[in-house]
């Protein structure tokens, strides 16, 4: 589209790759993985085996899913800790559920989104309605949805031979060569990209995250708003519960505890602006991918594992440390001073 | 102030009652409740937290947060216990460790005053990063033959009375910080920080430095921790700590500390490290499943909010029907 | 008037005026921003309104918006009683709204933030980013605007987020368009396609609403001005029917001497300013400050006033340049610095900068100066009170109490408190950064008396404010800024508006210095 | 990581002890004592195992079981149980040690205080309790799952890895030392222990370092799991990789939990102690030292009938008793259990 009238100020060489670096954060990212796997799979080819390759996405599947609710959430300024938690919950419900042969695994797994959702709803009413700060709010549930799962699930623990047989088998399955978690989590961050750029209710959210203050003067419902974002972010949490029950096939009330950790450094590592209105769920699906490689690479390349906590902590300190340093030039880049060229009253004369 | 201070003593009052409910509940239900031997208990099973809470509710009330100091405690007790399996006499060990608290309080305090990071994910990535190294430092052994006197340090009582030796580090530090917060121009600074950083910032504050201050205070007093805690385990090991954050920062934000700093006292979160070690006291000699604890817990946690909340509310409206003058929700005095 | 529809389609009942407020009132504690106002504005006319600062107009248009309900009072549009309860309400009324202080998304694009709100949507109701850019690129076209619609909002100049948000109010096809100082930080080139295109809505019937304090503008582009005067209006006419002093008079509330300020001995040189510069705000400012001496620092919006002050008070590290305080070299690397130098800076933005507003006014007085106070570390609660209230007393505050939270006050007393605050640091050097802007003309005479009750008493200061009668009156001396450099210094006998806006503008021909860096010539 | 391993394994037990059960000082003492036992973490089916065995003691033995603990196998949360349950003046503590030193000061001050501590499952410190009935003697462990690996490796040879719970658990580091010992033998010469990772007896991290081992490891015969829930998710893994047959599991597990892999082949032997009988002795002991019939010198011997053929068991050194060797678990006995 020509529009000569129209041109971007000019911002200097450099100003433009650090923009485009941090415009195409995604495709850094993804570029980062495709070296990263390059490097390992030259001390350990295994990286690249098929079977290795859909154990890594499946996992990272899961965190993914779970990091594109956590996304919602954070747009908006806010914070979900207790995903972990619902992860937990869903996954014990759902599996005993099946254990039980209350329902048939379809049935299952809708209900085991539904709980989830309900699950999120909670948190979307305290935070939403009861002004509750997220952090306060969902460092709560943390706690009151585990102590549910615990009460729950007692001692008891589901395992693989409790569940209909066949059910488990999706964690391996493809569909054209390509892992099923990994196709549902695809779609998910698809549906969820096409969400948040192309409906007004994604766009609102970005709003909401921006500019709390501008957004009330516009007449967007910031409450609604955020408390979709925690219900979404429950529904999620609920589908990456299922998956993970499907996945690891026992499970018992303590599944999923720290998990949180992981799904917030993902959006971190995605790009996603833990102050809200910026960052995207391809971002953090790529962040999630970004981490379960790098824990993969520590086991294949049979590094002690001690070094895979710091690494992690290191991971996240320097990606949201570069975040703020090219957050720092790009502003400093754009502001251009205007030629404030005359005023209004200049050249006018007076009466 | 003085209706500010008044509707500030408001929630220590709170808890204070609560406190006195729980203590008559715990001895309507048991007979030896109230015996030195189970209030020395009670007291010693949250000591490290009660004590990891007050630089916290200071880091708090300055508008951070530090979520990295349960990681911290792992560390500090993955070091000493290095340290003395590698022959360093625990004169030596001991400061060393504390040096290192406090070189981690002031990475976090770097990352967050220096390069302008939110402190939320600042201290999530040390979270990871400091137990990380404690699991490098130390690796999959546990430590111990520590010397008796360092365990009984841990683990006895003052001689003749049932205060648990940790708790002569825990009184004095209550005392001293809530002093400083509560006393002296250093405190008055915190809160001007904590409600108004811009502000304090032009009336000359040092902001940047004062919170670099509190993280290394934070760090340091949590490798303190760390190393009361192994001389109550009279053993090191990497994986020491871990869950703990959540107890600390339940205990900060039941003494009525805002999450978005400006408001709280170190009273208050005395208060609720008691009231939080009677609670979890209580429930034990009821025998009442660990479940309900935790739910109990995160319950208290968000009801603590909840009901401030509610009770603003109902007042702003009560105003509102009487025409009075609106002020800003949080109107509290400077202690 | 309303005859003078050329468009077709926006005529409203002939009799009924497109919007009318009645008996409109609105309080913010104890300031009555409006009080029983009631106004016209026709279809097909630009209606100005002006009045000093705190008059209430922003709080007339945020009313208008659905931002602010009114205590009292109605509005009708097209004579139909209408509560605007909410901004989304005003929009679908008609309503657009340019405000007076961007609140655009930073992290959105230029399009995004002229179309937030009522997004053009495709098929399947998705958000359709080829219209919104087309007819963004079409509108910032018609202003002459040279942005990039998909650049991110954060970053922008002020100017330039202004032009959003005009953009913005223009691809609403308003009925009424209420414009709160669209023009502060606009260029000369800018303005007059907004101008071009306010008349042509105006042709087409739509009713304007236009603030400013720039009398030249309200002549230049309204048929009828409205003065208001601390919340009350106090006249409506027709601008062919109104000269300048009127307006100013009817603003004012009398003619002249608003601003006593009697002669008084200047003394030695305290500060001295040598080739300050920092990279992209200002360049190569020099100047000094004598005890006993105000020195106005004038310019338009943006002009990088507030930015010399920050530097000076250790907020901003300079790229260059010398500051000399009693002769000696300083450098300040923090306002803790500055102030130990004697530098006290009176922030523009009172409650974000100036003040916590949840301390009480003993508690905001001793901030600065606690080291100092408390020697012995520990707070004397007493010794905190009675420094507080001498300053407060001197400075007439009116309060119940030291112990007041600050909040509760007025704003004009909440200036007063900030300036108690930092006469207590005992200054060699005040800045005052706007010192009364915001606050009700009772406020702003006893600041400008109190002002120069510390100048004859030997402070030297420096008064940055945008209200040019307020720097013609109090100054002895005045420093123009523009684009970031100094274009003129005029003294006391010889200042004028005229000249001080030539110079503000880039225009003065007389020791101004060569202008850099500027594309539209 | 324990015995058994401390975190929750498969079946609910019939019947389990609830933590938040009657507290014992409500009922009055009948005949029997009052014994409070303090697992590692309470809603742990291991643990619910033995203590449906010590329950079954309790009323045969018209005394009182209590069972309490923390959610979590921490010794900072295990340690104010057992002091509380010192201030409640229980007859004697079987307690399973979340740490061997962490929890030896409290017990300590419990046997100050007149109580009888007895350790199950995982030993606290020595001096820590008067007793501590041990599930296996650790050589037989070792030895048993050398042999174990021999017998499912084709020829007894190629590389095999152990996958452990806790890279700290006590009991699996010295069986698994046991175990390298018993390796060295000659007949074991063609075995190359190829890794020891850990799953920290959590099911995930357990799934996610067997599925390390396979793909690190493409030769790999037999994977040995010395923790329930190890050998648990390494047969899992093992089973959906469809890698059933090159690679085997065997280890420490829960046979209930462990049915379905012995009979498909992918687990064809392991073994472990009677969980239930660990219960069971764990509060005969109890018994016997309150009722000061046994003070857990070295040489003081007992019987518990139905235990041990009904022979005599013998305090050892450390004051150690010893449950007997461990099961063997096969296709042809598997479906006798239920635990
Ligand atoms: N939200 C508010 N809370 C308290 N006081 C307010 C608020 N908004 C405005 N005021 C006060 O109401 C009065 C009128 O303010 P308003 O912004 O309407 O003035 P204005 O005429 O637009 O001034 P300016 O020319 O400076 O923009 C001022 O005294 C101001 O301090
Ligand atoms: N936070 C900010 N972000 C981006 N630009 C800014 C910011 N603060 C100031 N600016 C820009 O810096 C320039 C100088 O602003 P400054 O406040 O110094 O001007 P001023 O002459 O004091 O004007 P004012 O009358 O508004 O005080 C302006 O272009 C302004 O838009
Ligand atoms: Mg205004
Ligand atoms: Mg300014």
């Amino acid at each position: 589209m020509a529009e000569p009238a129209v041109l971007e100020r000019p911002t200097g060489w450099a100003g433009r790759v650090i923009t485009l670096a941090a415009r195409q954060r995604e495709l850094t990212l993804a570029g980062l993985i495709v070296v990263l796997a390059a490097l390992v799979a030259l001390q350990a080819p295994q990286l690249l085996s098929s079977s290795n390759l859909a154990q890594v996405t499946a996992q990272a599947s899961i965190i993914g899913i779970a990091a594109v609710g956590q996304t919602l959430v954070i747009l908006t300024r806010n914070v979900d800790l207790s995903v972990e938690s619902t992860i937990g919950l869903v996954a014990f419900v759902v599996a005993e559920v099946l254990a039980q042969r209350m329902l048939e695994p379809a049935a299952a797994i809708a209900f085991g989104v539904g709980l989830g959702l309900v699950l999120g709803v909670a948190n979307g009413v305290l935070v939403a309605l009861l002004n509750v700060p997220s952090i306060v709010a969902t460092l709560g549930t943390l706690s009151i949805y585990r102590g549910i799962d615990f009460l729950l699930a007692g001692g008891k623990q589901v395992t693989l031979t409790d569940l209909p047989p066949g059910y488990t088998d999706a964690a391996r399955a493809t569909v054209v060569g390509i892992p099923l978690f990994f196709l549902v989590a695809v779609a998910i961050i698809a549906a969820f990209a096409v969400i948040l750029r192309q409906t007004t209710f994604g766009r609102q959210l970005y709003a909401v995250g921006s500019n709390p203050e501008a957004a009330a003067i516009l007449g967007i419902r910031s409450r609604l708003i955020v408390f979709v974002a925690f219900a979404l972010c429950g529904m999620l949490a609920g589908v990456a519960g299922v998956l993970w029950g499907i996945e690891f096939g026992t499970i018992n009330a303590t599944a999923a505890t720290g998990v949180v950790l992981q799904v917030v450094a993902a959006c971190v590592v995605g790009g996603v602006n833990i102050f809200g209105g910026s960052g995207t769920v391809v971002g953090a699906g790529l962040g999630a991918l970004f981490l379960g490689f790098i824990s993969n690479a520590l086991i294949l390349l049979r590094l002690s594992q001690f070094w895979l906590q710091a690494i992690y902590g290191i991971v996240i300190l320097v990606a949201v440390s570069i975040d703020a340093l090219v957050t720092r030039r790009l502003a400093r880049s754009t502001t251009v001073r205007r030629s404030f060229v005359g005023a209004a009253a200049a050249g006018r004369a007076r009466r | 102030m003085t209706a500010a201070v008044a509707r500030l003593a408001r929630w220590e009052i709170l808890l204070g009652l609560v406190l006195l409910a729980l203590l008559g509940v715990g001895q309507a239900m048991s007979a030896v409740f109230l015996t030195p031997r189970n209030v020395a208990n009670l007291t010693a099973a949250l000591i490290e937290v009660a004590i990891m809470a007050l630089p916290l509710a200071l880091i708090v009330i300055a508008g951070e947060i530090d979520l990295s100091v349960e990681s911290m405690v792992g560390l500090a007790c993955a070091l000493l216990g290095f340290l003395w399996a590698a022959g360093v006499p625990l004169e030596a060990g001991i400061p060393i460790v504390l040096v290192v608290g406090a070189l981690g309080g002031l990475l976090n305090g770097v990352l967050v005053t220096g390069f302008g990071l939110p402190s939320l994910v600042v201290t999530i990535g040390t979270l990871a990063l400091f137990r990380g190294l404690a699991l490098v430092v130390l690796g999959p052994q546990g430590v111990s033959g520590f010397p008796d006197a360092f365990t009984t340090f841990g683990f006895g009582t003052v001689p003749g009375t049932p205060i648990p030796w940790p708790a002569l580090v825990f009184l004095p530090l209550a005392v001293i910080l809530g002093v400083v917060l509560h006393a002296t121009w250093i405190g008055r600074q915190i809160y001007a920080v904590g409600k108004n950083a811009s502000a304090a910032r032009f009336s000359g504050v040092r902001v940047l430095r004062l919170k670099l201050a509190l993280f290394v205070l934070s760090g340091t007093i949590a490798a303190l921790a760390g190393v009361i805690l192994t001389a109550r385990f009279a053993s090191a090991r990497a994986d020491v700590g871990q869950g703990m954050t959540l107890t600390v920062v339940t205990v900060v934000l039941l003494g009525g500390v805002n999450i978005f700093g400006g408001r709280g006292t170190i009273p208050g979160v005395v208060l609720a490290a008691l009231t939080l070690a009677v609670l979890g006291n209580v429930l034990r000699l009821g025998n009442v499943s660990a479940e309900i604890q935790s739910i109990a817990i995160g319950a208290l946690l968000v009801v603590s909010v909840v009901i401030p909340n509610l009770a603003h509310q109902v007042q702003a409206l009560y105003r509102r029907v009487r025409g009075g003058r609106h002020l800003p929700a949080g109107a509290v005095g400077t202690g | 008037m309303t005859d003078v529809l050329a468009g077709p389609a926006l005529a409203g009942s002939a009799a009924a005026p497109r919007l009318a407020l009645r008996g409109v009132s609105k309080r913010f504690g104890a300031t009555q921003a409006l009080d029983d106002v009631s106004l016209e504005l026709r279809a097909g006319e630009v209606h100005a309104l002006v009045g000093e600062n705190g008059a209430g107009k922003s709080t007339l248009v945020k009313i208008l918006a659905g931002v602010y309900q009114p205590d009292s009072g109605t509005v009708h549009l097209d004579g139909r009683s209408v509560e605007i309860t909410s901004p989304g309400l005003a929009r679908n009324l008609g309503i657009a709204v340019v405000h007076q202080e961007p609140r655009l998304f930073p992290d959105l694009t230029v399009a995004e933030n002229v179309f937030l709100g009522h997004t053009p949507t495709g098929r399947l109701g998705s958000v359709d980013w080829g219209a919104m850019r087309r007819a963004t690129v079409d509108r910032l076209r018609e202003l002459d605007v040279r942005l990039d619609p998909g650049a991110q909002v954060r970053g922008l100049s002020m100017a330039d987020q202004q032009l959003i948000e005009i953009v913005k109010a223009l691809t609403l096809d308003a009925r009424v368009l209420i414009l709160d100082e669209p023009t502060a930080s606009l260029s000369v080139h800018e303005v007059d396609r907004l101008f071009a295109i306010v008349r042509r809505l105006r042709d087409r019937g739509v009713a304007v609403l236009f603030v400013s304090h720039r009398l030249d503008e309200v002549f230049d582009l309204c048929d009828r001005a409205t003065v208001f005067r601390d919340g009350r209006l106090v006249a409506t006419e027709a601008t062919a029917e109104l000269t300048t002093a009127d307006l100013i008079r009817h603003m004012v509330g009398r003619a002249v001497e608003l601003f006593p300020r009697g002669e008084h001995p200047v003394g030695d040189v305290v500060l001295e300013v040598e080739d300050l510069s920092r990279a992209g705000v200002f360049d190569g400012i020099t100047f000094s400050v004598r005890a006993g001496e105000i020195v106005g620092l004038a310019g338009l919006v943006g002009a990088g006033r507030t930015e010399v002050a920050r530097v000076l008070f250790g907020i901003d590290r300079p790229d260059r340049g010398v500051i000399r305080i009693g002769g000696a070299p300083v450098e300040f690397g923090s306002p803790a610095a500055a102030m130990r130098g004697g530098i006290a800076y009176v922030p523009e933005d009172r409650h974000q900068d100036g003040l916590v507003l949840d301390f009480p006014i003993a508690a905001n007085v001793s901030l600065p100066i606690l080291s100092r106070l408390f020697r012995g570390w520990f707070l004397r609660p007493a010794t905190e009170r009675a420094l507080a209230d001498e300053y407060a007393r001197e400075l007439q505050v009116r309060m119940r109490g030291v112990d007041q939270l600050v909040a509760a006050l007025s704003g004009g007393n909440q200036q007063k408190v900030v300036l108690a605050k930092w006469l207590a640091t005992k200054p060699r050097v005040l800045i005052l950064d706007e010192p009364t802007r915001g606050i009700d003309i009772g406020a702003k005479v006893e600041v400008h008396r109190i002002v120069s009750e510390l100048a004859a008493s030997g402070l030297a200061i420096i008064l940055i404010s945008s209200d040019l009668p307020e720097v013609l009156a109090m100054s002895d001396r005045i420093l123009v800024l523009h684009e970031g450099r100094l274009t003129a210094e005029i003294a006391r006998a010889e200042a004028t508006e005229e000249r001080v806006m030539y110079a503000a503008t880039g225009q003065d021909r007389g020791g101004a210095l060569p202008l850099a860096g500027s594309a539209h010539g | 990581g324990s015995g058994g391993g401390s975190s929750p394994a498969a079946s609910a037990p019939a019947s389990e002890a609830p933590a938040g059960s009657a507290p014992a000082s409500e009922v009055p003492a009948a005949g029997g004592p009052n014994v409070v036992f303090i697992p590692k973490a309470v809603n742990n089916p291991y643990f619910d195992a033995a203590a449906e065995g010590a329950r079954k003691a309790a009323d045969e033995l018209g005394g009182q079981f209590t069972q309490i603990g923390s959610n979590n196998a921490v010794a900072a949360e295990q340690i104010p149980f057992i002091q509380d349950a010192t201030t409640q003046g229980y007859d004697a503590i079987v307690v399973s040690a979340t740490g061997a030193d962490e929890v030896a000061p409290a017990l300590k001050a419990a046997m100050d205080a007149g109580i009888k501590v007895v350790g199950y499952d995982s030993s606290p410190a020595s001096g820590a309790y008067h007793v501590f009935v041990n599930q296996t003697d650790f050589s037989l462990i070792g030895g048993a799952m050398a042999q174990w690996a021999c017998d499912l490796a084709p020829d007894c040879t190629g590389e095999i890895a152990i996958l452990s719970a806790t890279a700290t658990a006590t009991n699996q580091n010295a069986w698994i030392a046991d175990m390298e010992d018993a390796l060295k033998d000659p007949k074991f010469a063609n075995l190359t222990l190829v890794e020891t990772v850990y799953g920290d007896d959590d099911p995930q991290k357990s799934t996610t370092q067997a599925q390390g081992l396979l793909q690190k490891y493409p030769n790999l015969k037999v994977i040995v799991a010395p923790t329930t829930v190890g050998i648990l998710a390494a047969a899992q893994v093992v089973k959906q990789a469809g890698v059933s047959d090159a690679v085997k599991v065997t280890g420490l597990g829960l046979p209930n939990d462990m049915k379905e892999f012995v009979k498909d082949g992918t687990t064809p032997k392991f073994g472990l102690w009677s969980v239930p009988d660990l219960g069971y002795l764990a509060y005969h002991v109890a018994a016997k030292l309150v009722a000061g019939e046994i003070t857990g010198a070295e040489g003081e011997t007992f019987t518990v009938p139905g235990l041990n053929d009904d022979q005599p068991y013998t305090i050892g050194p450390d004051s150690v008793v010893i449950l007997g060797p461990p099961f063997e678990f096969t296709p042809e006995n598997i479906d006798q259990f239920n635990f």
